[in-house]
């Protein structure tokens, strides 16, 4: 390893810096150090390594393209666009690179009882589907108001065979879920295995998330080397809790190559409906680590909002708040409306739905683009497909579906 | 050095007593109600007093005491307002050693040097800061070597020979085994299993070993206090506040928790 | 080509044996056999093979995975059984591969107004997507009865800027439609293309969607070879127009390998209420070809019924006939209750919800794979994800989505 | 051999006359009034008659005919029924050719054979089934070659050259020609354009040329059959049928077809 890389990170202790660690409850920690060790050796055997290619290739679907989004590129008149496309991967995002990593982890560990939370319900729809695969017990703890807003994958959990639990504490949105798996965590050490579904918690989770992940940025450089025989001038990315766009960034950390997160700006940074937890947030230690959140200045944690169900985490995985304070990853926001914007002109040039996540990373790219050459290039990670949005966005459009 | 908290388990050992620990939400079920509780409290027996910190996000804790801290949050609940708390109860009892329980964010945000001086400040003589381990306490750990304020850490049933010279390490005041592997107020401890893992404790240290998490019931309680210098009281004792106060029979609050700490007082 | 091949249909006209041809009214006569022509060259140049190449590529996702269902083998205890998994394509099922083949023809044939039929939708999203992709007009027919009960469909395709055209004549469902379409291609024959679902319809369509849609059995050829060595013992794919399983049937065709259309039996092939056109239909001439339909005495065309929206049209198309004749493929049928319980317990056991089309040729699969031995191998096609089949299902199983 | 269609279009062109043909969809509005309109179109002065076959899915109609045809499924029509209607027509009138029009697959269901035989028996005079081209019409076509039987096919815009002599071949009878690209009763046609189109078909056929698909007033009419052999008048007529009989005005029905009728003949 170079000297003077981006990759390093994290130290034994999981920390990026001053952030990251692992901030649990001392019933957690002897398991959380299992786990570390348990990662660290299948991370070197070479049997795990050829499981997740198999499952990647064979049950995931990957590679997903490169894509070259002609007609977008075409409409900006700036730098050539081009979608990752994870949103072709089986459950339709790219939680499910995480989740079959993580599965053939539990599956080595022996645990096979599943819990994990979920807002939208797309990591959930995830965790229920490595589960039915491996015949793992599965149990999904959801926000209550969630429950309500995502029925149609709420149904999916049940039909992949996994179990809802409601959870009524805190006002029942997706951080309550994350302390509820934890407290059922805490409760069931022992046979149950903890599948968080981005690069945030305690260590080793957001250090395990991103390798799982940086599949993603990995296919993208050897993608674009093919294609263009160049590196590519940017690439952009949604930040909900930071695993695709680590994904996509880390392979390419070292290189040469500009970098932008997208957070969800929701109404506006000015007030406090966003879910902008680097822009707007400060240092904190919630669900295990110490990172950027949304708080009030006596430490207690603020609701995010976006139109995406999927960003409004108040928090941020470490390793972007070390990123963001190296200065290595620019981090910028998106507008519900700049990414409602985004979500139509990218379906209506491309015939391409993409999810609302992505749809801040596109509403960006539509600034970034015009402002670079035409013979640079963007690549955009096109993380889920808009299929879970379409009751939201026909809501917002005042549409009956 | 000796603390508030070394002194009085000195003082229930050479009773040969086991110390009852009560733990209370601060701000909890309003600011003045707490205040008569836990003047009620070390009235009617409890040798310590946990008194603790609102979070937003209590990871560890059951529904009873998560409910509490929804309460006190929805009553403005602030850092302030525990001090303040602590200074009245100060003003007519300067014996009872309170010890500050809660989660990390809400002290990181106060700002820890500033904290740990308020602390000082106002009487506070422990701190069990529940999601700061031994690998990552040393931040906030390490301002309280000197000064009159025991750091207490928290060993569990996962926690295994090796890990426990960590947790033991600059542990002081006492050590808080939590006597399930769960969060507060939900399961019951195995007694057999947990005096078996008190005992094998007290061959490695010599610091006093509290029992808290499952404790609801006068039996419970006794059994415990046969092999371990204090238990603590949590959820079941907020349990019964909430019940009253819910009613709207917050005049029997308090006499209510007098009869509860008494009961339990009596059996250990 | 081989003297007693399978694959050396239609002949000039169009003709599979009986079935096939062009019935069409005059005005399109002209029209059709322009499109036959432009479809002949642009088959044997290489820019076009090569664009198909490249779209089905980065656009769609292929090549599409052969999977290895083990738990589900497992579960039956019989033969080795294989996904061959379409539904991760772009836009949820093999409809794209057909509809990226069809609209470079039209590009090439300077056509920039594309019309097309859809029942459930899943083919009118698919026309859209393409539509958007080249920036053609895009109008697609759809019966009233199902744009009210296909709501997020009809609401995805105007995202995709298509223009939905409410079909109440008829009964108002998809074979009204298809009409309709055909009434507006005699209407606007200048600039307009239609874009035909399934391998159906006038020639050359079926012999051009079959051809779109082998790529599907190209592919797993090569698969199942790389991953067995062996050819698979038996082919089964669901029915609706056929276009899915002629895709997986026709490289095989030649091939010492027993193959299985499964049609949809609904409520049971005793009443009326199924759509088993070759199973319980007779011959005749509907939609620009002689195939098997499901007809009165008088020749009435009758209503299909189906619990899934894609199989549930009267015909079939005409080169299954022709190969049911010649008792070259087994056509068999699976009803309602038969397909959802096959949906559910894929769900369950393989974590991949299945749309309920493919779901039939799963419940078939599952008498199958017992008759057969431990190291025989199934290939099934699983052409369609059932994302759009929740509300359906959730319906039948009583369950508030 | 000279079929009553023949003689007809003989005897219209040795009275210098453009023919009127009629098109009435069987078993519209009902059985009997439909016969009643029959009768009528030919005392009126309709040359020849078309009778719609209804058909589930008539692709090449308009939103009329096809309103038409699903009224006469609905009411029970089948092919019977047909023949039916012709017989009773015939016992009166033995001079109006009948020509049955439709789509292949109710006569391919009844049986080809059986089909043509029955026309025959009936006192058919001729055929024009929409969706047979003549790539595919042999089956049917062929056994009307020494009958009595003329097999009238359809020529349209997009009808090439070279296309034109595919299907002039065994063409007999007329030559019906598509004066719009689309479907019955919807476009008007450009006479201008109409017109060469018409002539140039003359020059390569001697067969009487009948133009229909778009036309509706009597100004078309009058224009149209400056240039053609016959007119052929459908939508415009059922349209008439339909918006008496269903306000109820269902006595008024004959005379409104008697004078619309009139009324272009009066023109051409
Ligand atoms: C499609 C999609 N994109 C992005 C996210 C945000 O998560 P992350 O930032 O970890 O990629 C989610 C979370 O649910 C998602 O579903
Ligand atoms: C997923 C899926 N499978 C199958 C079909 C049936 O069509 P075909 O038989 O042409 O494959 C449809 C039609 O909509 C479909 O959406």
């Amino acid at each position: 390893m170079k000297k003077n890389s981006y990759k390093l990170g994290p130290d034994s202790d999981g920390n990026f810096g001053l952030f990251g660690g692992r901030y649990v409850a001392e019933t957690l920690m002897p398991l959380i150090i299992e786990l570390e060790r348990a990662y660290s050796d299948a991370l070197i055997d070479q049997v795990f390594r050829n499981e997740i290619k198999q499952f990647s290739k064979d049950y995931i679907g990957r590679e997903s393209p490169l894509y070259f989004a002609e007609r977008l590129t075409n409409y900006l008149e700036g730098a050539k666009i081009y979608f990752k496309r994870d949103e072709l991967n089986h459950t339709g995002s790219h939680k499910i690179n995480n989740c079959i990593g993580q599965i053939l982890l539990a599956k080595r560990m022996k645990k096979n009882r599943i819990i994990a939370e979920t807002g939208a319900g797309q990591h959930g729809v995830a965790v229920a589907t490595v589960c039915a695969r491996f015949g793992f017990e599965c149990v999904i703890y959801m926000g209550k108001k969630d429950i309500e807003r995502q029925k149609s994958n709420v149904f999916k959990i049940k039909l992949l065979g996994g179990k809802i639990v409601p959870v009524e504490s805190g006002n029942g949105t997706l951080k309550d879920a994350m302390n509820e798996a934890l407290r059922d965590w805490v409760s069931n050490v022992e046979n149950t295995y903890y599948l968080i579904g981005t690069a945030a918690g305690p260590h080793p989770y957001p250090a395990m998330v991103r390798d799982f992940q940086s599949i993603i940025g990995e296919e993208a450089k050897r993608q674009i080397l093919d294609k263009e025989n160049v590196l590519p001038d940017a690439l952009v990315a949604c930040i909900g809790g930071g695993s695709n766009a680590l994904g996509l960034f880390y392979p390419f950390l070292d290189d040469d190559v500009d970098m932008y997160g997208v957070e969800a700006a929701g109404l506006g940074l000015d007030g406090n409906e966003h879910a902008a937890s680097l822009s707007k947030g400060t240092p904190g230690v919630l669900h295990g680590n110490r990172t950027y959140l949304l708080q009030d200045t006596d430490g207690q944690i603020r609701e995010g909002h976006s139109i995406s169900a999927g960003l409004d985490y108040p928090g941020i995985g470490p390793e972007h708040s070390w990123l963001s304070d190296q200065g290595r990853v620019n981090y910028v926001s998106s507008t519900d409306d700049e990414a409602l914007n985004a979500f139509e002109i990218c379906s209506k040039y491309e015939g391409i739905i993409p999810a609302l996540e992505p749809s801040h990373a596109l509403a960006f790219v539509f600034k970034l683009a015009k402002t670079m050459k035409k013979d640079q290039i963007i690549i955009v990670n096109l993380c889920g497909r808009g299929d879970k949005d379409i009751e939201t966005v026909a809501d917002y459009l005042g549409v009956e579906v | 050095m000796a603390t508030r908290i070394s002194r009085t388990f000195d003082e229930l050992k050479s009773n040969s007593q086991t110390g009852l620990i009560t733990y209370l939400t601060a701000g909890f079920p309003n600011q003045d109600l707490c205040l008569d509780i836990i003047n009620e409290l070390s009235e009617s027996g409890s040798d310590l007093i946990e008194i603790g910190m609102p979070f937003s996000d209590p990871m560890a804790e059951g529904p009873i005491i998560q409910q509490s801290s929804k309460i006190a949050l929805d009553n403005g609940h602030t850092m302030e307002l525990i001090f303040d708390l602590i200074k009245k109860f100060r003003t007519k009892n300067s014996q009872t050693p309170i010890i500050l329980m809660g989660y990390y964010n809400p002290i990181y945000q106060y700002g820890n040097e500033n904290f740990i001086k308020k602390c000082l400040d106002y009487g506070v003589d422990g701190l069990i800061v529940v999601d700061l381990p031994p690998e990552h306490d040393s931040e906030l750990c390490d301002l309280t070597i000197d000064i009159d304020l025991d750091f207490i850490r928290l060993a569990t049933p996962t926690t295994d020979q090796k890990r426990l010279n960590i947790v033991l390490n600059k542990s002081s005041g006492f050590l808080y085994y939590v006597s399930i592997m769960g969060i507060t107020g939900t399961k019951e401890p195995n007694l057999d299993i947990l005096k078996e893992q008190v005992i094998k404790l007290k061959k490695v240290t010599d610091i006093p070993i509290a029992v808290g998490f499952g404790i609801k019931r006068s039996d419970q309680a006794q059994k415990i206090s046969e092999f371990s210098d204090a238990i603590v009281i949590g959820s079941s004792l907020i349990e019964k506040i909430m019940e009253n106060y819910q009613n709207n029979k917050e005049d029997l609050v308090l006499s209510e928790v007098s009869k509860y700490i008494k009961s339990l007082k009596a059996v250990i």
